[in-house]
């Protein structure tokens, strides 16, 4: 049982058209990472409710444009309605377009798009989620969903990776889900400064001593791509089987819908085909330069 | 009167095309100095030319001039195809004719619109006076646009268009665009008249003085892309000819050079224009000559103003005329095979004569060129025009309102003064 | 609220791209809705020296006086963007760099060169302040300067596309006149903008947009070699209104004077 | 092979007269600037009359014959994609309201029926390709949906074409309404679908005699006698062939220009882009064709994962004839010879292939 059943999922007449949504709350989450609580407008539109962690919505900003961000979690507002969570990271032209909007004011949406975390397969699985690089939304929706639906998993191994220390962002919120019962968070910077309290060296070295039960864990990885493989690779000497272990992708997007052909990687399309996609449908292109 | 010294510097003049500056000092009831200098760098033009195929000229020519692109490109076209045995015939001529009432449209519009009305209706900018004549600026505006939609016609943009080439075009405008613009062109005609109607019912100061008009004329109709060059002296000129009694000097705090006849300052643009050439206005404006009462030939520098708008009438009229049954071409353009030599041409630039020569050899490449733009021709007239109209004002007015008088003389000319930088040669050192 | 403050300023050019303002048409008049217009002699404007928060230089440095003047503009202005081929790569003028013959130039010009402050090296602005923005072409068009100043009103950079012309060229249907006519066209190496306007009219695109994203100027020019031009006239490709834009300087110089098959020795 | 009839030449201008009187715009082959393009028709006296044209890597020429036939050529820079995946439209509109709410507008024009005389076999299967792809957007579908399509069997298939090779040619297989076969002095006539049948009906048409049954025979025969082929290769392994020197060689020799993709039928790439109004209020939101050859198609921030010619040739090949199988059981490439024609460097892919091919093999 996952997710809020009662949302029934309706395909649109014209899934290049998006919805109004209102900025009930925004949150500051870093310097350059905030979290905005979306309210669709539109009584009619409610079934996008409906998505799943993993999957996307596109998010757009009037007059500037419009780029595919994860989807966080459901929250809910005072009177108890569900509100949309999304987590963005301000880098560019929308993003930063994005994160100067502030509450009551509006956006466009289209989605849920894509493939989501296996859900079905990981319920009453030990769950471990592997993330590298700087904060990696799809891997918080999973976590989020678990601990919202904790009775459903075993252990969740929470593995973050960074370059540099410095680059850890939401701190806190590793603290915190350290904290949680039946959870074990490690994280891995490349270089560590001075005080790091974690490992210093590869994500790949920290899955060694992972004390994991490779029969019955369900592996949710997200990061750059050389990386994503090296943990896979390393979680398969550690016999977790191939086909348990989901990499969540990223190309560029425009449609989102399969049809503008930037996220072909290979034969798949990453908005429709995944974002999330299982090992070995990618084990052979991974690491070819230019795919 | 009491003694006074009045010193006026405009470091930048403003609504006027490139940059100049303006000093004049009153010393006693006297002007003692006055100069008008042109500061814009010297693009050495003429030299880049040098070694270049002559296909390549009207696409470095246009460059020299934003505002007025397709005189450059149709003088020297007139001047390289003055190589040829061979000319590029009857449709080619008429677009040409055509290509070139855009540029007049769009380059009197504006002058008169966001350069020149500012100054006669008291406001410091088109913009500013928008708010309180927003008919009159969105009329302007528009037969602007309308005469950048006919260069686009033939050239792609207005500025530095694309379609012209040695022998004609390298495109033919479709005939349903023609069309469509036919329609805008006849709607546009009341406008345009109204715009003549209100120009001459500004209060324009009356300020008679004697010049030479200098403007090229043509047996079968009013000048503009060819012509002979004609004189208020009543002399008559081929294009080869004009260097025999045209010459220029550098003056020192300008990078501009100067231009005399036979020694002596003269005016090229729509006034002389319409001064040599009135009679061969349509019936219609002729009716307008007489609505509005001018007389012509006119002294009076400030109808700069009103010959604009009537050339706008004109240029309007004629290419309706010529687009009227427009057909669609088998090509474009004739072939045309250029001699090694020497080759002159010149046409009407909205505000004056444009004058080139190109010497080519005989591998088609280019050894040398000259160019006399309108402005240079009349800066010697600008001075001695400022040093009369100042004088005949008033020196004692205050120094406002001999600045703005200064301005507004200058403006009469609508100088061009971007273009006015780079008719730098070789032969000037001779002269020296 | 306080509208954003304007400025056009002017440099070495010939007034073509400031004239795509006055262009507008009554676009102008929304703009002047939308924009407070401080600084632009040619419209009327003059307050060359106030604060602003988008400057738009045209024109390339030429003279020691324009290169005090651009670091004074530099200094007024929160967002500068050059506009049109001067601006960006020193335009037309800039050939004279590669003659390195300015100062013979001058002299035998002006009666009186001392009175010709210029310099011997035309620059594009970036060669001496930084740019936020570049607007390419020769004019640029009306509608990359709107596009530029709406994105600046959202608080957003502008797209810079730097597509070249042969994908414009396919998207306008227009007929390819190198591939129907072996024309030397330079919309392969070229960026978009124009519309792919030369193409549409039937002749070969002359670069006036500048290169695009990477250029293959090298390849190109070896097919035009293949078309039967001489080198000379290779270089003459890629040495005109660009002609200090790297990638064609680079391929340019490679051709320039290299010998035209019909020396005298 | 459904039964044909036998139109004389002089009577193709009554099919057109039929299909304007049913209201369709009409779309033909007319020369424009040097090549074939398809623009509204409604005489035969608009068509090439003795046509030709040759066609090699990087050139196309069109050469006037004294034939009398109307489609004596192989085909244009364009096949049907610019009717039906056009090459910019509008998507949608925004509007930011006073009270700072925002409506979405969707902008589907509801297209005109446009019937197009002189579709090829190829362009047809590039055509079922494209509908496969663009399934779910109606922006696609209908105007997809509003084509009426006369083909013509390719008589003159140009040097470039290998359209006998990948089966999509040089004779119309299906997906048409009409099919013609041009002979010397007339057409013979089959349909497609019951529209085309009853188009047909109202044809003043005859019996084909056996010697026009020949003819048209012996012509196709001779048309298939291509001089490209689809070389042997394995398409699931193209793209593991990411290290191979053929990408190297290509690479120093392509422009990266993108016209290969622009002419090809079936290419689908596409890029959005947003246009704001300067009033600040309203908005649109566009697309328009994009290519694997742009530095934006492989572009995520702070990265490109195709910088060079080398990663975008290799995407345009492995994609069209490798991962187009898996995608849609066939290979993107229905043998037009467009992208070998069409390139101003003349590359030719299927050299390109034969090289990964010898050494995969
Ligand atoms: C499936 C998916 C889920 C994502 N989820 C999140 C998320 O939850 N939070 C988050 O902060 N970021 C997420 N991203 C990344 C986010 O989409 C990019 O950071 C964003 O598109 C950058 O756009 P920009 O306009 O700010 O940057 P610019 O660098 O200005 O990019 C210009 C344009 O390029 C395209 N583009 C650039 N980067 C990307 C990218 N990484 N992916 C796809 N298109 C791109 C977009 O069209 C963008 O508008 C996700 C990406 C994908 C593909
Ligand atoms: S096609 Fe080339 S030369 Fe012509 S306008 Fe465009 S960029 Fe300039
Ligand atoms: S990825 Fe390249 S080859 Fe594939 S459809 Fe897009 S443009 Fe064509
Ligand atoms: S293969 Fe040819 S057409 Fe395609 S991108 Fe390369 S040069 Fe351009």
């Amino acid at each position: 049982m996952s997710g809020h059943a009662c949302l029934q999922h309706q395909a649109p007449a014209n899934p290049a058209l998006p919805t109004e949504a209102v900025i009930l709350g925004r949150i500051q989450e870093t310097e350059d990472i905030f979290t905005l609580q979306l309210r669709l407008t539109d009584p009619e539109q409610q079934w996008r409710l409906g998505i799943q962690p993993g999957q996307f919505n596109m998010l757009y900003r009037f007059g500037v444009g419009e780029i595919p961000i994860s989807f966080k979690a459901l929250g809910e507002d005072d009177q108890g309605q569900p509100v949309l969570e999304h987590t963005i990271r301000a880098v560019g032209r929308v993003s930063r377009a994005l994160a100067a909007l502030k509450p009551v004011e509006r956006i466009g949406l289209r989605g849920p798009f894509g493939q989501g975390w296996p859900l079905h397969q990981a319920e009453n699985m030990d769950l471990c989620v592997v993330t590298g690089g700087l904060g990696c939304a799809p891997a918080v929706s999973i976590i989020e969903h678990a601990f919202a639906h904790r009775a459903l998993y075993g252990h969740i191994h929470i593995i973050q990776g960074v370059k540099h220390s410095a680059d850890l962002l939401w701190r806190s919120r590793y603290e915190y889900w350290a904290q949680q019962p039946e959870t074990t968070v490690m994280m891995a910077a490349d270089v560590a400064a001075p005080g790091w309290p974690w490992y210093s060296g590869r994500v790949t070295e920290l899955i060694k001593r992972l004390p994991l039960k490779p029969a019955q864990t369900l592996v949710c990885c997200c990061g750059p791509e050389p990386m994503m493989q090296a943990s896979a690779e390393q979680l398969i000497r550690q016999q977790v089987p191939a086909d348990a272990i989901w990499l969540s992708m990223e190309r560029n997007m425009q449609c989102a819908t399969g049809h503008c052909g930037h996220c072909q990687f290979g034969a798949d399309f990453i908005c429709r085909d995944g974002p999330v996609m299982p090992y070995p449908r990618l084990r052979d292109r991974l690491g070819l330069e230019g795919v | 009167m009491t003694s006074r010294r009045i010193r006026i510097d405009v470091p930048a003049l403003t609504r006027v095309e490139g940059e100049g500056s303006l000093r004049l000092e009153v010393r006693d009831g006297q002007l003692h100095e006055l100069g008008l200098s042109i500061f814009e760098p010297p693009r050495f033009f003429e030299k880049f030319l040098e070694g270049r195929e002559a296909e390549e000229v009207v696409d470095i020519v246009a460059r020299i001039c934003g505002i007025c692109p397709v005189a450059y490109q149709m003088s020297a076209l007139n001047a390289l195809e003055s190589l040829s045995n061979d000319s590029p015939g009857h449709w080619v001529q008429q677009m040409r004719r055509v290509f070139y009432c855009g540029e007049w449209l769009q380059s009197h519009a504006l002058h008169i619109h966001l350069l020149a009305l500012p100054d006669f209706l008291g406001f410091d900018n088109a913009i500013a006076m928008a708010e309180r004549h927003p008919n009159e600026v969105k009329r302007g505006l528009q037969l602007q646009g309308l005469g950048n939609s006919l260069i686009r016609l033939f050239g792609g943009r207005s500025v530095h268009p694309v379609g012209a080439r040695l022998g004609g075009f390298h495109h033919a405008p479709e005939a349903e665009d023609v069309r469509a613009l036919i329609a805008s062109l006849q709607q546009a005609q009341s406008d345009a008249a109204d715009l003549t109607r209100f120009c001459a019912r500004l209060p324009l100061p009356e300020d008679p003085q004697t010049f030479i008009s200098v403007a090229l004329h043509h047996t079968d109709c009013y000048a503009i892309e060819r012509g002979t060059l004609r004189t208020s002296t009543g002399l008559e000129l081929t294009a080869d000819q004009f260097e025999q009694h045209f010459h220029e000097t550098h003056k020192p705090d300008s990078t501009a050079l100067w231009s005399d006849f036979n020694g002596e300052p003269y005016l090229t643009g729509p006034l002389a224009r319409l001064n040599l050439n009135y009679s061969q206005l349509p019936p219609f404006l002729q009716q307008r000559l007489n609505e509005i009462g001018l007389s012509l030939p006119c002294n009076n520098m400030f109808m700069s103003l009103i010959a604009r708008a009537l050339e706008i009438e004109l240029v309007i009229a004629e290419a309706i005329r010529l687009l009227q049954d427009y057909m669609h071409p088998a090509s474009p353009f004739t072939p045309l095979t250029l001699q090694a030599g020497s080759g002159y041409g010149m046409s009407e630039a909205p505000r004056g004569l444009l004058w080139h020569r190109y010497e080519l050899d005989d591998k088609g490449l280019i050894q040398a060129a000259r160019i006399v733009p309108p402005t240079s021709q009349n800066q010697a007239r600008i001075e001695a025009d400022l040093h009369r109209s100042l004088t005949a004002f008033g020196l004692d007015n205050d120094e406002d309102a001999l600045r703005l008088r200064a301005e507004q003389v200058i403006r009469n000319y609508d100088p061009c003064i971007s273009c006015a930088t780079h008719f730098l040669t070789l032969e000037k050192q001779e002269i020296e | 609220m306080n509208k954003p403050r304007i400025a056009v300023h002017k440099f070495s050019s010939c007034d073509g791209c400031q004239l795509t303002f006055l262009n507008l048409g009554e676009a102008l008049l929304q703009l002047n809705e939308q924009v407070e217009i401080l600084h632009f002699l040619e419209a009327g404007m003059s307050d060359a020296e106030t604060e602003v928060d988008i400057a738009f230089v045209e024109g390339s440095l030429s003279t020691p006086n324009e290169l005090e003047r651009i670091q004074q503009v530099r200094a007024n202005s929160r967002y500068l963007v050059s506009i049109g081929a001067c601006a960006t790569s020193g335009g037309l003028q800039a050939l004279r760099n590669l003659e390195g013959q300015h100062d013979n130039w001058r002299d035998a010009i002006y009666a009186r060169p001392e009175f010709i402050q210029t310099l011997k090296e035309v620059q594009p602005i970036a060669a001496a302040v930084q740019v936020d923005l570049e607007l390419w072409g020769c004019p640029v068009s009306s509608a990359q300067i709107l596009a530029a100043i709406r994105a600046l009103l959202f608080d957003v950079a502008p797209i810079d596309d730097r597509d070249r012309v042969c994908l414009e060229c396919k998207r306008q249907q227009a007929v390819c006149v190198l591939v129907t006519g072996a024309a030397p066209c330079m919309g392969p190496v070229t960026r978009t903008g124009c519309g792919a306007l030369c193409p549409r009219f039937g002749r070969a695109c002359y670069g006036c947009y500048g290169p695009s994203e990477t250029p293959q100027t090298d390849t190109l020019a070896q097919r035009f070699a293949g078309f039967g031009l001489l080198p000379d006239a290779i270089a003459r490709r890629f040495l005109l209104i660009n002609s200090q834009a790297p990638a064609f300087l680079h391929t340019g110089k490679v051709f320039y004077h290299s010998g035209t098959g019909d020396q005298d020795d | 092979m459904p039964a044909s009839v036998y139109l004389p030449r002089r009577d193709l201008q009554c099919l057109l007269d039929l299909i304007v009187s049913q209201g369709y715009t009409l779309k033909g082959p007319q020369v424009i600037d040097g090549a074939i393009l398809m623009r509204p028709l409604n005489s035969t006296s608009q068509l090439p009359k003795g046509l030709e044209q040759t066609q090699a890597p990087g050139e196309y020429r069109l050469q006037q014959t004294q034939g009398l036939r109307h489609f004596s050529w192989a085909n244009g820079p364009q096949a049907l994609k610019p009717l039906t995946f056009v090459p910019r439209e509008t998507l949608w509109r925004s509007e930011a309201q006073p009270d700072g709410t925002l409506k979405f507008h969707e902008s589907i024009d509801p297209p005109e029926p446009t019937a197009v005389l002189g579709v090829r076999g190829c362009d047809l299967a590039a055509l079922a390709l494209q509908d496969q792809h663009f399934a779910g957007d109606p922006y696609y579908q209908q105007r997809r949906q509003s084509l009426l399509l006369i083909a013509i069997d390719c008589s003159h298939p140009a040097d470039t074409c290998f359209c006998a090779s990948t089966r999509d040619g040089p004779d119309a297989k299906d997906g048409f309404d009409l099919a013609l076969s041009e002979l010397e002095e007339g057409f013979l006539v089959r349909a497609g679908s019951q529209q085309g049948t009853a188009l047909m009906e109202q044809l003043q048409v005859s019996e084909p005699t056996l010697e026009q049954h020949q003819e048209a025979q012996s012509q196709l025969e001779q048309a298939r006698q291509q001089q490209r082929h689809l070389p042997d290769f394995e398409p699931a392994e193209l793209i593991q062939l990411n290290q191979h020197t053929a990408w190297d060689e290509v690479a120093d020799a392509c422009l990266s220009c993108g016209n290969c993709t622009s002419v090809c039928p079936s290419c689908f790439c596409f890029s959005e882009s947003e246009a704001p109004e300067l009033n600040g209020t309203e908005s649109s939101h566009q697309r328009q064709w994009d290519s694997c050859f742009s530095e934006g198609h492989s572009y995520i921030h702070g990265h490109r994962f195709r910088p060079d010619t080398k990663g975008r040739y290799r995407q345009w090949l492995t994609h069209k004839f490798g991962s187009w199988v898996e995608q849609y059981g066939r290979s993107g490439c229905t043998g037009c010879g467009r992208c070998i024609s069409w390139c101003p460097v003349g590359i030719d892919p299927l050299q390109v292939l034969t090289q990964l091919g010898e050494t995969q093999s």
